[in-house]
């Protein structure tokens, strides 16, 4: 009797899959929206009823041209509905759904599809549909490709292309020939399933397929989704790469525990209007788009009038002072309260509404550090901008800071559920209900990463601080310890450092040495704007870096790192004694950093191996050096200085007052 | 700044095609709305009712006659009193010669008739453009006031075209308050502006621009020219009309062919240039423009000239007046050509933009 | 401009391949013997040509050539003085360029003819005119007939906008908008009519080639998606000889020329009048 | 029969004086593009600085010339202040500055001399011409037929202007082509501020003839109305149309006047003087009708 699946059961036990909670909100929120898609220039409304047509449809249609359970899906496009509809089709039959990133070009493809082993993809468009026929040249196993958008292929003869209409059509002929076959194929599923595969590459190797279950990831959303009080009345926009384990859990498995509508904007390109528009309550970006977004608040506040700017930096100086406080909860006294509820009226309020953001009520950032200033400008205006510490093996919430316990240099405690242990080498060990199933075809690297006792090795180094806050302050393997054994995190420091907008890089060096020295690349726009306004001529970067005006401006921020640092305990002995600035900049071009403008640490101890070596002689003021370097047109040619070598001022560590 | 449009996203195109599709305009226009309604027959005064909360809202609908004409579809009308004109007599004759005709159903007689009127001489622009056309409409102008003085039937035999317009009553209620005289005309005023609002943001109204902007890829599309500019003479002379009849028949009470001259003509073109041509808000801006100043002037000038010690007569006054409106006209024409509502348009959009520049 | 001229013309060579699926029908719109003069000028002398049904047909020739005029005469700006023309097996010499619209006749200007006072989405409704049947007095109002079929036709526009891709675009005035987008928006407003025969008027000139190469894409698709007709006037001949199915050759005011591009190609009266010339 | 002749020529020698108005209206058009709608408040303008610094002492004919150098600073002023900066306008805008511009004046005018009715005496008796009084018993004004004379001689003069002066070509090649005309160098500015100088030349003749025989006063501000007309009819840019144009109106309104009322009265009873305030338009408008761009004016072709 296939026929008396759970989902039929009204009152049993709660849903457990996906498919299992979009019947359920089929059920009793069919009217409610849960999908939107900007598009014909209006948001384009599903409900959660039609969705779940739709996705029966679509699953019907993947079963009649041949896929089975365990099958594996591929898609690849921007966040379109009929895409997120398509990964719980593939779920309903026991599929696995294999989301891929929509900007990868076709070799990096092939590796996920040959890896997985993949027969069937859905591609947005047109030109990703030419991607995987790329591919299909090296992957020969992927027979079927369906597309969501008609545009463009009505010449396409090639075999296995099959349009997503299409495939709909095929599926609702198969609902009326046997209408309980969806039904049944849902109820076979249990949570214990693999949900879905995610592919990571991490920060070395291969990418490997990441499996989670059905569990792992509603149970991990509906903790995460209580912590913040998330409920159907809630909005998100779409917009981060599907491929990606946080569009999973903010798109689809936190919208399948809440019941809430998720907004697909029209295209790449209009992200921003589309945000301004759907006005998301819940929102999460990294670090780096609130970064670019308060740079180009700044910029065009610069073009504003005299009284308007004055008005505004007025305004943020009190919301800086107060604004974080009101948030928190904190007293505020009336005059304040006062001040900033006219700057509300004047400046926070309309900002707010003008980037979008006029209904947050929870709003995340991870992935990488964010300045404080940066973090504590958003907060001051009264958005709840919070951390949270994530990866892909543990469905995103490993960390995740409580309204009112909000700080810019930590992560938060650990998410419900969740147990954190420090290693000895200072790397940070998780356990919890979203710790992935293992990696596909990879029982090496899943042993490697997963202990028997399910404790996941997350590859980062980090500590619990005094109020139980979870710190992260390196790669685990780049963490070293100084001579007297105090822990040594270099990126830590290079972060505070390039907090400041002065400093565009920094390296710092200290492993198994006495004490920590750097090296600084200033921002040679910044700098050179200071410069230019204070009539100081110079001529070029080489110039100004040598400059004595600007050692003395670089010494400030040096300095106000080591207060920062002593004030922590365990970072007190990362102050930085020597420092010197380099006389050019850190290159991707000469080998001094990834593509992706990472440091590539040995290759630079190396090349300035003497620059490092006069940092730790404390008899040199300076030192000669001569760098071959590579400009853009292939020409090679040499640079030549002699480069100061300043101490910066330290402070004694803070004896950390124990609490709690 | 007062705008917070995050979150006010459209699911469909009729939200999204909306007369105001932003919340908070929705929410000004009903507090304005009511206000006028039921806030301004407390407060204001009777000399505020007939000699300017009446005279604006009837200058008004007729700055919205003469824009859709001119602002719209782009041919230059000089003789909008002449229309109005129509539209007063018109409705006198109505009241007087049919027994027991409701006094808003002459008043949409009215308003036809003028379309009719309007139509006619409207025909010219069928051949020919620009000034051509502007000095064609000058002939409705002088042709049309010589009539109504001339025809002593039109204005049942009264000495020099003077007509005394009838008792107004609705459904047994007599309007003969200020107060209640202005209630008529804004409800009229408010009901008609709307259904210009409509008519711009339709099918007729974007042909109408089309005719403006560019003549011969409009025909090329298929708007066909003829009706086009002949529907929106009709359009244009029906508001005209109804303004003229009001004008009659709630603010002055009596008036002559003469009263409908030239210079009518003009002060309602300059309510359209200052106000801002294609606009329904303009022709508002401009009528409580053109009629504050002078008076504004009156209040100020005379009193500031005397405690100067300067020799000023009422009739520097207004010739102050005179230069004044021609100075504003020029100045417009060269620094807004789309008026004062083009400036509450910018201003919008900064407070849309807030604290943004641009 | 990041594409080099042969990768342009590679693709847009790659864009006519793919399209070869596509069928041509019977003739739709003949000229016969056409002869138009201004005052004493002579603009066209005794022309003719046809058109069929789902091909692209090229005019080209010389500057004062005659092209623009022999459009003016398909859709009816100028009558000619002498000939006829058969357009759906109907016959006329003068016409209204309002009827000829109604009869599915779309056009592009040379010199961009655009609304500039409205916006994109103006422009492209206004296009509809020919499509929409309500008038005034539904208009007066804020709903009811009127209403619905202007938002049942504002569906119609946003999928043009949507074909077009000229989303970010649509509440600007097209005043605003840089010539290449103008353009675009032309080609918009007459799409929007969803013309049987789409008569293009140097619908590249002044282009880069980035933006050729997108409005090549346009044409072609047009063409093989909605099936229409295209009849389209361009001075550059590469992309002529590539998209169209026959070109017909002007010169002077008549015709020196008429076949497949190969065959225009190699036609001596072309090659002096035209090719000789650019070349 | 003699009735009818009085009337023709009493006609033809007013129509004289519109073609007068008209003409400050063709020069100006025609550098310029501009329909100077001012033109009637500039005769205005005129007569009044004669009169005004005729009250101050002054002698008439040094009058004459501060007022012509009232109209040249006038027509610098327009030129400067308000047209340069609507270069590039539509010709609609143009057009509604100078209805600003008629405003502008009619207030500045009396602002600067008062706003009495007052005389102008040329010294040209407004009596009939014995002559032609005994000999045809037709009354034919002397003050009209030397203000036709004047006004004729005056269009002789421009006509000349134009055709044989360096600066009256220059002003043609602006009228045919602005572009060109800049390029063969000749600078438009300086051009224009001419043409305004000009057209306020004409204006003042206008003027001083208009005032010395109705009197200077508000009303001659209305002489471009009647000049309009003749403009529709003769075509905007064509110097011969405003003539043969002010000809024709002049006449057909004299003779309509005379015979017209007493037609209609014999339809509808009552009164129908005062035809002469609009019978023009419709004669003009009728006229237009059958040919749009005037008797004398250039057809133009849309090219698209």
């Amino acid at each position: 009797m296939p026929e008396s699946g759970l989902s039929r059961q009204a009152p049993g036990p709660a849903p457990d899959t996906f498919p299992r909670l979009l019947a359920e909100h089929a059920r009793i929120r069919g009217e409610r929206p849960a999908v939107r898609e900007k598009e014909f220039g209006i948001w384009q409304t599903y409900t959660w009823a039609e969705a779940a047509e739709q996705v029966r449809a679509i699953a019907c249609g993947l079963a009649e041209i041949g896929f089975k359970r365990g099958d594996r899906l591929a898609i690849i496009g921007d966040n379109r509905p009929r895409l997120y509809w398509s990964i719980c089709a593939a779920q309903a039959l026991g599929g696995i759904p294999v989301p891929m990133y929509q900007d990868a070009v076709a070799q990096e493809m092939a590796f996920v599809m040959a890896d997985a082993e993949i027969r069937f993809a859905i591609a947005e468009d047109q030109e990703q549909v030419d991607k995987l026929l790329d591919v299909r040249n090296t992957v020969p196993a992927l027979a079927h490709i369906l597309y969501d958008d008609p545009r463009g292929m009505r010449h396409y003869a090639q075999a296995g292309l099959l349009s997503l209409d299409a495939l709909q059509a095929r599926g609702l002929e198969r609902v009326m020939r046997e209408p309980g076959f969806y039904d049944a194929e849902v109820a076979q599923g249990s949570g214990a399933d693999v949900a879905i595969m995610l592919y990571t590459s991490g920060t070395t190797g291969t990418p490997k397929g990441v499996m989670l279950s059905h569990a792992n990831l509603l149970v991990t959303a509906k903790n995460a989704a209580d912590f913040d009080g998330l409920t159907e009345r809630d909005e998100i926009l779409s917009y981060l790469p599907m491929a990606w384990v946080g569009d999973n859990i903010f798109s689809c498995a936190q919208a399948y525990v809440t019941g809430f509508c998720i907004n697909c904007p029209e295209s790449s390109e209009t992200v921003m209007t589309d945000l301004r528009e759907i006005g998301p309550t819940y929102y999460f970006a990294p670090p780096r788009v609130f970064e670019n977004l308060l740079t180009s608040v700044m910029i065009r506040m610069e073009d504003a009038g005299a009284i308007k700017r004055r008005l505004f930096h007025h305004f943020m100086t009190v919301a800086k002072r107060v604004g974080p406080k009101i948030l928190d909860g904190e007293t505020v006294s009336l005059l304040d309260r006062l001040h900033y509820g006219l700057g509300q009226l004047l400046v926070y309020g309309p900002l707010r509404n003008v980037l979008g953001f006029s209904r947050v009520r929870v709003g995340y950032t991870a992935g990488e550090a964010i300045g404080p200033e940066i973090f504590s400008f958003y907060r001051s205006l009264g958005i709840n901008l919070k951390q949270l510490y994530g990866q892909t093996e543990g469905c995103v919430f490993i960390c995740m800071q409580p309204h009112n316990e909000v700080f810019a240099d930590t992560v938060g405690p650990p998410a419900p559920g969740v147990e954190i242990r420090i290693a000895d080498n200072g790397e940070v060990l998780y356990r919890g209900p979203g710790v992935f199933q293992a990696y596909f075809k990879n029982p090496e690297s899943t042993a490697s990463t997963k202990t028997p006792e399910g404790w996941v090795h997350t590859g980062d180094a980090g500590y619990f601080d005094a109020r139980g806050h979870l710190k992260i302050i390196d790669r685990a393997k780049d963490v070293g310890r100084l001579t007297d054994g105090n822990l040594f995190a270099p990126k830590y420091i290079e972060n505070k450092l390039k907090f400041f907008p002065n400093i565009k890089e920094a390296v710092a060096f200290g492993d198994g040495r006495g004490q920590v020295c750097a090296f600084i690349n200033i921002d040679i726009s910044a700098v050179g704007n200071w410069a230019e306004r204070r009539n100081l001529a110079y001529a070029g970067y080489t110039d100004l870096a040598g400059r004595p005006e600007v050692y003395a401006l670089i010494r400030d921020c040096v300095e106000q790192v080591n207060a920062d640092l002593a004030a922590d305990e365990k970072m007190a002995a990362c102050q930085i004694h020597r420092f010197l600035i380099l006389h050019k900049e850190l290159d991707a071009d000469d080998g001094e950093l990834t593509r992706t403008r990472k440091v590539r640490r040995r290759f630079i101890e190396e090349k300035y191996g003497t620059l490092i070596e006069a940092l730790y002689d404390e008899t040199k003021t300076s030192c000669y050096i001569e760098t071959q370097v590579k400009y853009e047109d292939g020409r090679s040619g040499l640079i030549a200085a002699d480069l100061r070598i300043e101490s910066a001022r330290v402070f004694p560590a803070a004896v950390t007052q124990r609490a709690a | 700044m007062l705008y917070r449009e995050a979150g006010q996203f459209k699911a469909s195109f009729a939200e999204d095609m909306q007369i105001f599709p932003i919340r908070q305009d929705r929410i000004a226009i009903g507090l304005l709305l009511a206000f006028a309604f039921l806030g301004v027959p407390l407060f204001a005064s009777e000399y505020w009712f007939s000699a300017i909360l009446i005279p604006f809202l009837i200058f008004a609908l007729a700055a919205i006659g003469l824009n859709i004409l001119t602002g719209y579809c782009g041919q230059l009308s000089l003789g909008t009193a002449a229309f109005m004109a129509v539209g007063a007599y018109a409705a006198y004759n109505f009241q007087l010669r049919v027994e027991g005709i409701p006094i808003l159903v002459s008043f949409v007689l009215a308003g036809f008739t003028a379309a009719a009127v309007g139509v006619l001489f409207g025909l010219p622009s069928l051949r020919i453009k620009g000034f051509y056309l502007a000095v064609a409409t000058l002939a409705a102008q002088f042709f049309i006031v010589w009539v109504l003085t001339k025809f002593p039937w039109l204005s049942n035999n009264s000495s020099s075209g003077v007509i005394s317009a009838q008792k107004i009553q609705i459904l047994g209620f007599g309007f003969d308050t200020p107060v209640s005289k202005y209630l008529l005309v804004l409800g009229i005023v408010v009901v008609m502006a709307l259904a210009a609002k409509n008519l711009a943001r339709s099918g007729t109204g974007r042909a109408w621009m089309a005719v403006r902007d560019m003549d011969v890829a409009a025909q090329v599309i298929g708007i066909p020219l003829m009706q086009t500019k002949l529907t929106a003479f009709a359009v244009s002379s029906f508001y005209s009309g109804v303004a003229g009849a009001l004008y009659a028949f709630c603010y002055l009470g009596s008036v002559e062919p003469d009263g409908f001259n030239l210079d009518l003509s003009f002060r309602i073109l300059f309510m359209v240039i200052i106000g801002g041509v294609g606009t329904v808000l303009g022709s508002f801006l401009g009528a409580a423009f053109i009629l504050l100043l002078p008076i504004f002037l009156d209040n100020t000038l005379l009193p500031t000239a005397h405690a100067l010690g300067l020799p000023f007569s009422n009739a520097t006054v207004s010739h102050i007046q005179f230069m004044l409106f021609g100075a504003l006209i020029m100045f417009f024409l060269i620094v807004e050509p789309h008026g004062l509502a083009r400036l509450w348009q910018i201003t919008k959009e900064k407070l849309r933009l807030w604290p943004f520049p641009h | 401009m990041t594409m080099k001229l042969n990768e342009f013309q590679q693709s847009v060579g790659d864009a006519v391949a793919e399209t070869a699926g596509r069928k041509i029908g019977d003739v739709i719109l003949s000229l016969e013997h056409i002869s138009l003069a201004f005052g004493g000028v002579k603009a066209l002398t005794d022309i003719s040509f046809d058109v069929r049904e789902g091909e692209i047909r090229a005019i080209i020739g010389p500057n004062g050539a005659g092209k623009s005029s022999m459009l003016n005469v398909i859709n009816g700006v100028y009558h000619p003085q002498q000939g006829r023309i058969v357009f759906h097996g109907t016959e006329r010499r003068a016409m209204e360029p309002h009827k000829a619209a109604r009869q599915g006749i779309a056009r592009t200007f040379q010199n961009i003819a655009l609304f500039k006072g409205m916006s994109v989405l103006d422009n492209l409704m206004t296009g509809r005119v020919t499509k929409m049947h309500h008038g005034l007095l539904t208009h007066l109002l804020g709903f009811g007939p009127g209403r619905r079929e202007e938002l049942a036709h504002r569906q119609k526009v946003e999928e043009v906008i949507d074909f077009l891709e000229i989303q970010h675009i649509r509440k600007t005035p097209v005043g605003r908008l840089p010539y290449g987008l103008q353009k675009r928006v032309e080609l918009g407003r007459a799409l929007a009519a969803e013309p049987s025969l789409l008569l293009l008027d140097e619908p590249m000139a002044g282009m880069n080639v980035e933006e050729k190469e997108d409005m090549c894409r346009f044409i072609l698709d047009v063409n093989d998606q909605m099936g229409t007709t295209i009849v389209l006037i361009e001075h550059d001949m590469g992309v002529v000889m590539d998209i169209s199915d026959r070109v017909v050759v002007l010169d002077y005011g008549k015709k020196i020329g008429d076949g497949v591009p190969d065959d225009v190609k190699a036609n001596p009266d072309v090659i002096k009048a035209y090719l000789g010339a650019g070349h | 029969m003699q009735f009818f002749f009085e009337a023709l020529i009493g006609g033809l020698l007013s129509g004289v004086m519109y073609s007068l108005v008209a003409l400050g209206f063709v020069l100006i058009y025609k550098a310029s593009g501009v329909f100077n709608f001012a033109q009637g408040a500039m005769v205005f303008f005129a007569a009044l600085s004669v009169v005004g610094f005729a009250g101050k002492g002054v002698p008439l004919p040094l009058a004459i010339v501060l007022a012509f150098g009232a109209m040249v600073l006038l027509g610098l002023a327009t030129e400067r202040f308000v047209l340069r900066k609507l270069v590039g306008q539509p010709p609609i805008s143009l057009f509604m500055a100078t209805i600003g511009l008629t405003f502008f004046i009619e207030g500045l005018a009396p602002m600067l001399w008062g706003d009495a009715v007052q005389a102008i005496d040329l010294g040209i008796q407004d009596e009939p011409i014995p002559w032609l009084l005994e000999r045809f018993d037709i009354v034919v004004s002397r003050f009209d037929l030397v203000a036709s004379g004047i006004a004729a001689a005056l269009v002789v003069v421009l006509a000349i202007f134009f055709q044989k002066t360096r600066i009256g070509r220059a002003l043609r090649a602006v009228a045919d082509d602005h572009q060109a005309a800049l390029s063969i160098g000749i600078p438009l500015e300086r051009i224009w501020a001419i043409v305004w100088a000009v057209a306020g030349f004409v204006a003042l003749v206008a003027g001083l003839l208009w005032g010395s025989r109705n009197g200077v006063q508000f009303a001659l501000t209305f002489t471009a109305l009647k000049a309009l007309p003749v403009l529709v009819l003769g075509g905007f840019d064509s110097v011969a149309g405003a003539i043969v144009g002010g000809l024709i109106i002049g006449a057909s309104e004299k003779l309509a006047e005379i015979y017209l009322p007493p037609l209609m009265q014999a339809g509808f009873g009552g009164n129908f003087g005062g035809i002469e305030g609009w019978f023009p338009y419709v004669l003009a408008l009728l006229f237009l009708l059958v040919r749009p761009e005037g008797l004398f004016g250039e057809k133009h072709i849309d090219r698209v």
